[in-house]
């Protein structure tokens, strides 16, 4: 990277991503509940309408329906709009106008009308939110067919993967854990909190550079196992690696769908092991779609079963919080089940 | 039916007829004459109050045009008003029965509702972009759309411009401002109405003019398109086609009972109009109204057209199963291109003979682009589309997954 | 800010001030008597349009109670209002200063709209079962729950009737006739529709009264509820706290710039009601007037309260982000409890010295409370909170997945 | 069966399971979008207005969310509500009531309030209906804990299944294959369609009886494969068995959750081989769920990778409808593959 940097959170790597975007591209419009003069209950447009004026980033009325369904009008007549949906938690009411129009536009209409549009909503849980503020329901995106789902675990990747998804011409669900805002997270909740500010990952170049869908990045190298992870999960899986005493492929997946199955394979067809983590409920989670293709790609590399490890099929609960996030004893517990079996 | 049994206190609203009444609609008032009068454009959105629940008529079922809302339409787009329903209603006739011989697998007619397609189109833009439901084949018809590629669209066969990919009648034609239909109703209302606050944001003078049935007014589709449109003073028309049944409900389920669907927009502060759907001139009046309007900034404006569905719901419908078989005829409000005509003959520009020399080359003209179509394929036949192209357009380019399934597709044949 | 960058014709509505402005409401009317009349519970929803338009007061500032809607309200009930509005303030602030000690993960006060619950709830019967939002503590309050249960809920602890599994104020009371409240905005609304429907088809003479802020009037479930109970005339009341704010966004983000959020009831055939909510008399009045008419079968009424939030939103929020710091002193309408103490004082049955006696006997009880109820646990020490109850309940029965996750969850401690 | 049967196609089976209830049990409600008077654009409900009363079964507005909300509503306060969506299509303007609302009423309310409903929607392709009439949702139920997720295949099941799920006191996803309604199909559109009428599975018992959820029936006994299906594709993979010559242990799952992994992997041991069919789309569907649960209780036992034989990841082509659905052709090359491997 020759570009020079500047030490970011993952807020600021957002803000930065849709400041960059609305000063190239006067189509870009970003727009939420809360989102205009008060700068999203993130802040992660903070200032954007202040610099690009009241009609390029403004509050919405209380309707997720509505927030998608302008921006599939805007995005149809040439616009780039990026919707913010406060929590994923909220996105349902707005289901209807994503899987059945962002998503079918381009199809139904053979490519007469396009909706070039992203959706930014927080996922995951950490904050003592509980049933209805720490959803991850990639799942069900990611069944989809004609979106995209993303979901970045660091600031570097959060400016260069929402650059992309802006300038993608597909829409684009950007799923953002909400628990790696200020600073990654290991999943041990009486560690006190660790910023950005001193991590390589914080260090986001000025200026523009995208960072390409259907691509992994690798965490770490190591010949034991392979650990596929995403957001919040993929810190966890790090520090349980570690605890544990193994050398894990550790594989940040952040493109969901269209996935970089290549990548996933190498890894698993190497170490012969894999484990697949993440926070939103089991049954039908993303995990089941990994481990069926690695299962599918990997099958006579295979030497013990793939493991999910995952939240727990109930509500997210909210007093007991660090029992549902699969955390680093239910990971490390995990690891041991791969490592061990066969 | 046991209406008594199990009676409770839960009101269940009824049409007023079913099959086996005689239908007796002389409790609807028909205002004889234009009502309520023509503010201006930019007016308050309450002085549209007592239009939200009036009725704006021009066409006398004598013939004559009267009144405050009279478009004094030039005579040679009175013609090609009249011929543009027409052909709407040849083009259906012939759809429909070639659906019957199984030459596609489904249609859907507009019969009795081609004034409110024709007439509203005749008053916009061409550059104005329509979000329509399946009942507006009259826009397309109106703007010079080919109707050999709508017919190609519903035989889903080689001239098909979307592949084969969409169920009949679910046009797409972003060249003449007709957006994608839906088969999900009610979505393209908010759609539209970001459609249009993209038209304000970059200048444009271009409006959004979004479709619902009455009956999809219940989804929340609909509020939303009211609420944001109000709160961003978008620059659209939202009209609803109360053609009086949603299938086999009756309009009563979608309004209660108490109110015009025009009504549902006094409560966002948006100007309200409500239409006779049959009277061609009065729609085309009501339209230019509502796109000054939204052009000057003033907002949107909400139409209901009233009018009536003469014919089934789809082809895979049958209305006598609901409604009695007389009600379309005795629809107090007549038929629309009827209407048309009479003010023509009524003022000595057009007679019978001319109108059933037209009604015949009309059905000529479709029966010609028909063969011409169905020479491209059909459902009873091949429909020649290339099968490959189902992994086309589900985003700009293949990704792995789907070539990877491309390829496996290929195994199969 | 600058407001004129990229200027383009897109309304984009913004409140009358923000931070660094001096508010100034002098331009919103506050009428001196009741406004408009009172009519009977029966009338025709039309009779109510003005109502939606205007609002219905009782109080003078002077303390004088006046006019039409003037409830008569019995003297034991006034001071048990006046009450309930205090213990719910108390408990508020009690509960917002423990929030800040980490007790508990979250809370939200109701300060400025207590006589919007109270009120609703003195005018109710028991069995009437409320759908609030997470603003309506004071019903609870008025209808005894117990205050410590409702701490536990938000210290969840052991004593949380809820143990643990939902977020501080998120309310279930089904004793008290007081639906789960969601975290999902808007929802409730339906339901509580369809909750008296139920009542109808059970020939019961209770109600459902539903709450929204209005802010959430935007979503879907406001328009399904006002369109299935026009639809089915559902014995309810469906109330819209208009509190002008959503957390940062003012009223006018969900209202449009044009109309009362009562005025969305009108094109539904609704009663509508619009009503001074920092006036518990006014508030009581205009609910046992829908009350009545749902239960007498006369169907739904809307009713907006229009008040103030003189609070943050939660304690996640510092209001003065986005609006004046002065602003909640300046609002017109005053605050509710200091405008039904000064009528009680008007009328020789109150006085200063027992307002502050009781004021403090209030904090009293409430801190005795809470002492009791966080001694069952807290979020800064040991919630005590049961982790196996998290797999409870989210079926009637464990099925085998769950066991079997409840079992890796054994591996884990 | 001591009862005495009568022969109906599931369309009646249906109907008598809804006739059964509401003459047993007066809070049981009946309403969707043309279910009153028409009796339901597919007949499901017909007659039921004219023998139980307008105020038993009746026609909504169109609002899906609209429907389940009073569902919920209606369940909390007693009531046992069977909600129609029309086609499956348009149950996403209702998914947050379902998901948010009536899946978590109970959790959040701790048991307070229960929401014992059930969804009745057609699901399926084979009537050319194109992108909006065709699909299959149920992985985006099966991801939502609190919610149970059903597809019968034939009408004994359909009844009984039905009767379960508006006895059950959790809410029910009812799915039903709509190119079921009429007869068995074996997936080739070419052959006379075939009818229930002189189908064993097609005679029903008069009266009220069960069949419970957690478990499967097993359609065909077999010792070379085992085949996971529901709804329609159980009867192509019996038509797709015969002409690829294998034995195959059929298991229709039709309880998708709560899922009788028993049964399902007593067979996958037994035969070594799994062959996992849907009609939905593949990514995330609930063939992956199915797969990552038979590897990880099978694992040992898997002589070949599993293979999923599904409909493409593209919205559902109308006049392409043949070469999306996963008919025999394709569900043999699956079987080869399975056969083959390992
Ligand atoms: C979301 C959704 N729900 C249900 C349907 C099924 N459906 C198709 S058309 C129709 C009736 C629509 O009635 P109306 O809105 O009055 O329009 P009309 O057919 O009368 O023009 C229904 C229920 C659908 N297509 N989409
Ligand atoms: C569906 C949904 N969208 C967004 C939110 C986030 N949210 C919680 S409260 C709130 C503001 C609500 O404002 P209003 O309805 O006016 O109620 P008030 O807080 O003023 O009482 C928002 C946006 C939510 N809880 N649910
Ligand atoms: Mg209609
Ligand atoms: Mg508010």
């Amino acid at each position: 990277m020759s570009a020079p940097t500047r030490q970011m959170n993952m807020i600021e790597a957002i803000r930065d991503a849709l400041d960059v975007k609305m000063s190239q591209d006067p189509d870009v419009l970003v727009f939420g509940e809360d989102v205009g003069y008060f700068g999203g209950v993130f802040r992660c447009t903070a200032g954007l309408q202040e610099k690009h004026g009241l009609h390029r980033c403004f509050d919405t009325p209380i309707s997720e329906g509505g927030i998608v369904g302008i921006a599939v009008g805007m995005a149809a007549n040439g616009l780039r709009p990026v919707a913010e949906i406060q929590f994923a938690d909220y996105i349902y009411p707005g289901y209807d106008q994503i899987a059945s129009e962002a998503a079918r536009l381009r199809y139904r209409s053979n490519g007469d009308f396009t909706a070039p549009l992203t959706i930014r909503t927080p996922v995951g849980g950490g904050i003592f939110g509980g049933t209805t503020h720490s959803q991850s329901p990639e799942a069900l995106f990611t069944h989809i067919s004609g979106l995209k789902t993303i979901i970045p675990s660091n600031p570097y990747d959060a400016k260069g993967l929402l650059i992309q998804a802006i300038e993608d011409n597909d829409p684009v669900l950007f799923l953002e854990p909400k628990r790696l805002y200020n600073g990654p997270f290991d999943g041990d909740p009486h560690k006190p909190a660790v910023s950005w500010a001193k991590h390589e990952l914080g260090q986001v170049p000025e200026g523009h550079y995208t960072v390409p869908f259907e691509t992994v990045r690798q965490f770490s190298e190591g010949d034991d196992l392979t650990i596929l992870a995403y957001g919040t999960m993929v810190w966890v899986a790090e520090n349980a690696a570690r605890e544990a005493g193994v050398n894990a492929d550790i594989l940040d997946i952040r493109s969901l769908l269209p996935l970089d199955i290549d990548a996933i394979s190498a890894s698993v067809k190497k170490t012969g092991r894999c484990l697949i983590l993440h926070e939103a409920t089991r049954t039908s989670g993303f995990g089941a779609e990994l481990s069926a293709q690695v299962a599918e790609h990997c099958f006579f590399s295979l030497e013990a079963p793939i493991v999910r490890v995952t939240g727990w099929d109930t509500p997210y609960p909210h007093a007991q919080e660090w029992a549902f996030f699969p955390g680093p004893k239910r990971v490390i517990n995990g690891i041991r089940k791969v490592m061990d079996a066969g | 039916m046991s209406k008594t049994s199990n009676q409770s206190r839960l009101h269940i609203p009824e049409p007023p007829f079913r099959p086996g009444d005689t239908p007796d609609y002389s409790y609807i008032s028909v205002p004889t004459a234009h009502t309520p009068p023509r503010p201006d454009p930019l007016c308050d959105d309450y002085d549209t109050m007592e239009h939200a629940l009036g009725l704006i008529r021009v066409l006398r079922f004598n013939g004559e045009a009267v009144g405050d809302w009279n478009p004094q339409m030039p005579l040679d787009l009175m013609h090609k008003g009249l011929k543009d329903m027409m052909m709407t209603r040849a083009m259906d006739d012939r759809m429909f029965n070639m659906q019957r011989q199984g030459k596609m697998s489904f249609y859907m007619k507009s019969r009795g509702e081609e004034a409110v397609s024709v007439g509203h189109a005749m008053a916009l833009k061409n550059s104005d972009m329509v979000f329509p439901t399946y009942r507006q084949q009259g826009i397309l018809i109106n703007r010079g759309a080919s109707i050999k590629e709508m017919m190609c669209q519903c035989l889903s066969n080689s001239g098909d411009p979307l592949d084969g990919k969409s169920i009949p009648v679910l046009y797409s034609f972003k060249k003449h401002g007709f957006f994608s239909i839906s088969g999900n109703l009610g979505t393209q209302l908010i759609q539209g109405v970001g459609w249009a606050m993209a038209n304000a944001y970059k200048n444009l003078d271009d409006i959004a003019s979004v479709f619902t049935g009455e009956g999809a007014t219940a989804e929340g589709d609909f509020h939303y398109a009211l609420n944001f449109a109000s709160t961003y003073r978008a620059p659209c028309i939202i009209n609803v086609v109360n053609n009086q049944w949603a299938i086999s409900s009756f309009q009563g389920i979608a309004a209660g009972e108490g109110e015009t669907f025009a009504a549902r927009g006094t409560g966002f502060g948006l100007a309200t109009l409500r239409v006779d759907g049959n009277d061609l001139l009065a729609v085309y009046a009501a339209t230019k109204w509502a796109a000054e309007r939204a052009r000057k900034g003033g907002g949107a404006t909400l139409i209901e057209h009233f009018t009536y569905r003469s014919s089934g719901h789809s082809t895979s419908d049958d209305p006598t199963k609901y409604r009695p078989e007389s009600e379309p005829d005795i629809w107090p409000f007549g038929d629309p291109i009827e209407r048309l005509k009479m003010h023509l003959i009524a003022i000595g520009e057009w007679d019978e003979d001319q109108h059933a020399a037209l009604e015949e080359s009309c059905k000529k003209e479709i029966r010609d682009i028909y063969k011409s179509a169905e020479a491209l394929g059909s459902l009873s036949g091949d429909t020649k589309v290339d099968h490959y192209t189902m992994f086309e357009q589900v985003y700009e380019e293949l990704p792995r997954h789907l070539r990877d399934q491309r390829d496996l597709f290929d195994e199969e044949l």
